[in-house]
């Protein structure tokens, strides 16, 4: 065991891979500058030296030919693990994995396949409005892509170990404020753990049961999830008993685990700091309504970002991504219903 | 003046350039009948191009083509069966059905599936190309693209990248002096679209005629030769025209009469043929011969991709994620 | 009244707005060359010749420039209206639609503003995935824009006049089945209709009920709102009586004629081109569930493209696109509930 | 040697670039003290560049920013209040709180909000540009990007369009040898990233040394009379450096130290300073006072951003669509 961030238990599991198989090998902007940052977060710091710079590419700043160099190194064997910065750069290389990636093993009648990794930032933290989105909700939509989004550091290195071993284009959506480096930002929340030293893998598709309860479910990714504890504890102190549900990826996504819960709880709330019109949340929500509508004993509840572009200002900020504060009214409202 | 090329070699060229020729003829044809579902980007003109490029390649070099791709298909040896099922949406198709007009190749010869993105393919060919590098295989990928796609920024993004990293790939503009209805001289002020852009790389260029197939396939040469030795990219820009529209419903009314009959006069399948029969390289009959061969081969794949079974419907839902071989 | 397709009910109104406002101007690749198409859809066909090439311009194959000139001359007061040819390419240009056009006004708190119309054409329409997204799903998540999908030649027009005149980006997405130009593809629909002469506008968040009806709300758009149609005719006969609404804007979205339609049927089913996951259906649906669950006496039914690229071959087409006789069983399904 | 400006004008520029260094110099402090939110990109180091190209513009006339957006932002007239609020996140920031440190500007005196987007202000500038040119307006727009953006495809796409509609816009690359933590000598084979490509469009093009504010002010002179006179776009490439990090986060420790030096020694404010005593343009005593004023507004604007009162949160929802002025 050591005692990892999401930050550390990324670079482990991105240097395991690449020690484990020569075809793995990782490349973006500043990816790893002798004296600078690794990326824009530490997560590639050091892969240079030890791997080399040719398995660990500094590319110019060309977001169209940094996700077309993976399509292309993907198809013939090779598995990168590419690094964006800041999420918001993925509308620049948007073609290349929507009509792309996600399209090429489709469009060849499952000749080729596309083993890629592409590792996006996401959330608000006082950057402003293009540094700063959360962006599952554009690609959950994408036919083809596979979405993760780990919160934990433990779930960071066996969902990233399994995302490069994935024979299939993956999304990773890192949590700024989760990544638990050194360079702390307000509001930052430590996701150092221990962190097995070996070997293994998370499979996609598994939600993980963040707290038990039995009045309402919560299901919450990244930092929300965080919050969404932190208001379930509130909530408990009311009598309000809580299950809060980590997805951990949202395509596969685990509904079964969510239904499981709603069997016992009846009432879902959904929480994501990604905003409210078209989240994931609203593809969660309308999928009970199909399916299990006889489950539900009082409205789905969506705890979302407002459909506003984020805003800098703290104060603005602060108030347009959900809070623990905002969590707890509307579970209070629920539970009235 | 190109040296002459033995026999063999130029009666091959000249086999795929007619192969391609009667090819798009054909699918123009079906088109015209109604029997061809979609639309299509045809190469009738471009033949040269294709051949020159790829004759060299061997097969598990790679090819890289656009939303006109049948002549590089077939002159990358994607069988004419496959690419006939694919036309007609069947199960046999070179993509099983789901690729179509805009997207066939066949990755076991070395064609990726076609790219109907214009310039989508060029950073994915830079990619083809460091894998090659990092596998440390002597490789080399040609990517086709066209005198419009320059303007996209794909072209800058990924010339910069296959120059810094002195990646294997050939970069291939056929200008064809329009994108789709749009002349390249209102939409770009270089004379050579490609090619004059080089510089802006530190990448070697060429400007060959593209309808002279040995002056294409010479420059194939040369590039393939720096590829394969690690001395990175080449630009080639090749000029060249279709004969047709830009795709089935365009009828070309937009093209000065004038030009259209300086680029029909010179054209390069029946310049070749006319060129091997006056170089004695071939005799009328044996040229003949091979057009036949050709048609009967067409007809065959026509009519067997006409009888050939759709996919089964469920197949729609597989190869999403890639389920293994 | 004049007899109008959409597609010259469009050339209509972009035709009347640039006479009545010299700041209207539009641009797009082969936009209208002498002799050719008029984009790739024949809607700016002969505008040049009216106007002038410094008023329909045919820009190069750039699609970043092209959104980005949009964007730069909207905010110093020029209306452009600009055309892409498949809607597909609206990913080349992305970082200028969601991070620039979307945000600016946000950004410079309300001091610019982006009048802007971006015309995507969408649908299936045998041309493999690359030429075949409906892509609603992707726009109506980004707040600052507005997304609209006319479906008739008299919505077409008062839609796209509106649209012109509206400050902020405007997406309009136009199927590829309904234009109804000459240039006939299989399986097209003619809509050509009486549309008037003079001008009208049609407002934003504004459903129409195509059909009235008492058991199922059904809520379609664009070409699915003819395959709702459809299916309602043969559902009558077997006595399901099904309203069939057209939400013609989805940002903004009327979900008032939802709820008044639903308040009578208390069945929903919705159906959409654009695929199930996410889809602005995801939305709708989970939306009811929240604000009018107790509406409900039944689940929520959506039917949308499986969730794959777009098939070329047309009996995989066909199977992947939703068509009447789904619309038919699932209400069919619905109605047994 | 450039010809001996005016006394007026040398110190009006002066007196810009003194700010600009002390803003930036503030920020940094206040950062340090962990009062100021979010993260920033300095200019200092730069400012000949701002002042040089933007002295001579119109209020009417338009700048687009990048990411490191302060030194323009002042040089085009921006309030330092309605700056030192952004910062802050205040309500009367320039943009109301709602862009922040990447996003400052104001349209009144023609700053386009700032674009954190590399390469995304680039076809911005040229619509802006195209606007003037359909209105008829002699009006010029300079944009600005770092040597690290003409790596990106909206520069390609927007230099272009540029060229072929002879837009009234001035490209503007203030190569700084660094885009983040990587030196554009692994990204580029270029010398000069910008300059050197402007022939891949027929733009005239100028490599000026970027920390000498009246060089650089003498081809802003030029490209802005090409520009209003219907000429069309220029490229300019200024060398310059950054002082400090990239960003907040970064130490700056991928530098070596001679390049450092001899960077350093070449700061363009302390060298303007010199060279208006040296030349009588000014009295040390002149020069000390225009900095002690700059002290006082800038102590000035931080107590009052300080104080001023943050957005009502409900204004978080508003300004998403524009509600009319
Ligand atoms: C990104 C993108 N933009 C626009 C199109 C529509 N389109 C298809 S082909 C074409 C013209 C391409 O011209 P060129 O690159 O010269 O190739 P050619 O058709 O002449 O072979 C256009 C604009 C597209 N497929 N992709
Ligand atoms: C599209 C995009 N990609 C990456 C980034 C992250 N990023 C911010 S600044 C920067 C370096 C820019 O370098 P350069 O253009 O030289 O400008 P400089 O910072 O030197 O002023 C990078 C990579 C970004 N903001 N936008
Ligand atoms: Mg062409
Ligand atoms: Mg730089």
């Amino acid at each position: 065991m050591a005692l990892l961030s999401i930050a550390d238990a990324l670079k482990s599991a991105i240097a395991e891979e690449m020690r484990r198989d020569p075809l793995v090998f990782c490349l973006g902007e500043d990816e790893d500058i002798p004296g600078g940052m690794g990326g824009a977060f530490t997560v590639t710091k050091g892969l240079g030296d030890e791997f080399g710079y040719e398995r660990v590419l500094n590319t110019p700043i060309s977001e169209i030919m940094l996700a077309g160099v993976c399509v292309g190194s993907a198809m013939m064997g090779m598995r990168p693990v590419a690094d964006l910065q800041y999420g918001d750069f993925l509308f620049c290389m948007m073609d290349q994995l929507v009509n792309q990636a996600a399209k090429m093993c489709y469009m060849s009648g499952g000749k080729v396949h596309v083993p890629m990794v592409m590792r996006a930032p996401c959330g608000a933290s006082n950057r402003g409005a293009q540094h700063a989105q959360s962006l599952e909700g554009f690609f959950t939509h994408v036919p083809g892509l596979k979405v993760i989004c780990p919160s934990t550091a433990y779930d960071a290195k066996g969902l990233m170990k399994q995302a490069i071993r994935d024979d299939n284009p993956v999304l990773v959506f890192e949590h700024k404020l989760l990544y638990g480096s050194k360079r702390k930002e307000k509001d930052a929340i430590s996701t150092v753990t221990e962190v097995p030293e070996d070997d293994y893998v998370i499979e996609f598709g598994k939600a993980a049961i963040r707290r038990e309860g039995k009045d309402i479910t919560i299901v919450a990714n990244l930092l929300m999830n965080y919050k969404a504890l932190e208001a379930a504890q509130i909530l408990e102190q009311e009598g309000i008993s809580c299950e809060v549900i980590d997805p951990r990826t949202l395509v596969p996504f685990d509904y079964d685990t969510v239904v499981a819960s709603l069997e016992k709880t009846g009432r879902l709330m959904i929480v994501h700091e990604d905003n409210y019109n078209c989240g994931w949340g609203a593809q969660l929500g309308s999928w009970i309504a199909e399916h299990h509508i006889f489950l539900l004993d009082a409205p789905i509840v969506r705890v979302a970002a407002y459909d506003v572009p984020i805003p800098f200002s703290p104060v603005l900020e602060n108030y347009v991504i959900p809070s623990k504060e905002r969590i707890v009214e509307e579970a209070r409202k629920l539970m009235k219903v | 003046m190109s040296k002459l090329p033995d026999k063999e070699r130029a009666l091959g060229m000249y086999q795929r350039m007619s192969l391609i020729r009667k090819y798009e003829e054909r699918i123009y044809y079906l088109f015209l009948e109604g029997i061809m579902p979609g639309t299509i980007h045809q190469s009738t003109g471009q033949e040269a191009c294709a051949v020159g490029m790829l004759y060299d390649l061997r097969t598990d070099d790679h090819m890289a083509s656009t939303h006109r791709p049948a002549g590089h298909d077939l002159a990358k040896g994607v069988s004419l069966k496959s690419m006939m099922c694919e036309m007609f949406g069947k199960d046999e198709g070179c993509c099983r059905g789901k690729g179509g007009a805009m997207h066939t190749g066949d990755i076991e010869v070395g064609a990726l599936v076609a790219n109907a993105i214009v310039g989508g393919n060029l950073p994915i060919a830079a990619g083809v190309a460091l894998a090659y590098k990092m596998q440390k295989k002597d490789n080399v990928i040609v990517c086709f693209f066209g005198d419009g796609a320059t303007n996209e920024g794909a072209f800058h993004e990924s010339m910069n990248a296959a120059a810094i990293w002195k990646l294997p790939v050939i970069y291939v503009c056929e200008n064809n002096l329009y994108s789709a209805t749009t002349s390249i001289a209102i939409t770009c002020n270089m004379q050579n679209p490609a090619a004059d852009r080089a510089v802006a790389y530190a990448i070697p260029s060429e400007i060959v005629d593209g309808n002279d197939v040995l002056k294409v396939n010479e420059a194939a040469t040369r590039a393939i030769k720096r590829a394969r030795s690690g001395e990175g990219p080449t630009i080639i820009e090749l000029k060249t025209y279709r004969h047709g529209g830009h795709s089935r419903n365009d009828a070309c009314q937009y093209r000065p009469k004038d030009e259209e009959k300086h680029w029909f006069d010179h054209d390069p399948v029946k310049n070749f043929r006319d060129y091997l029969i006056t170089n004695k390289l071939a005799t009328e009959e044996e040229v003949e011969k091979i057009d036949n061969n050709i048609e009967a081969d067409i007809d065959e794949a026509v009519e067997y991709a006409q009888h050939a079974p759709f996919p089964q419907i469920e197949s729609a839902l597989t190869d999403v994620y890639w389920e293994g071989k």
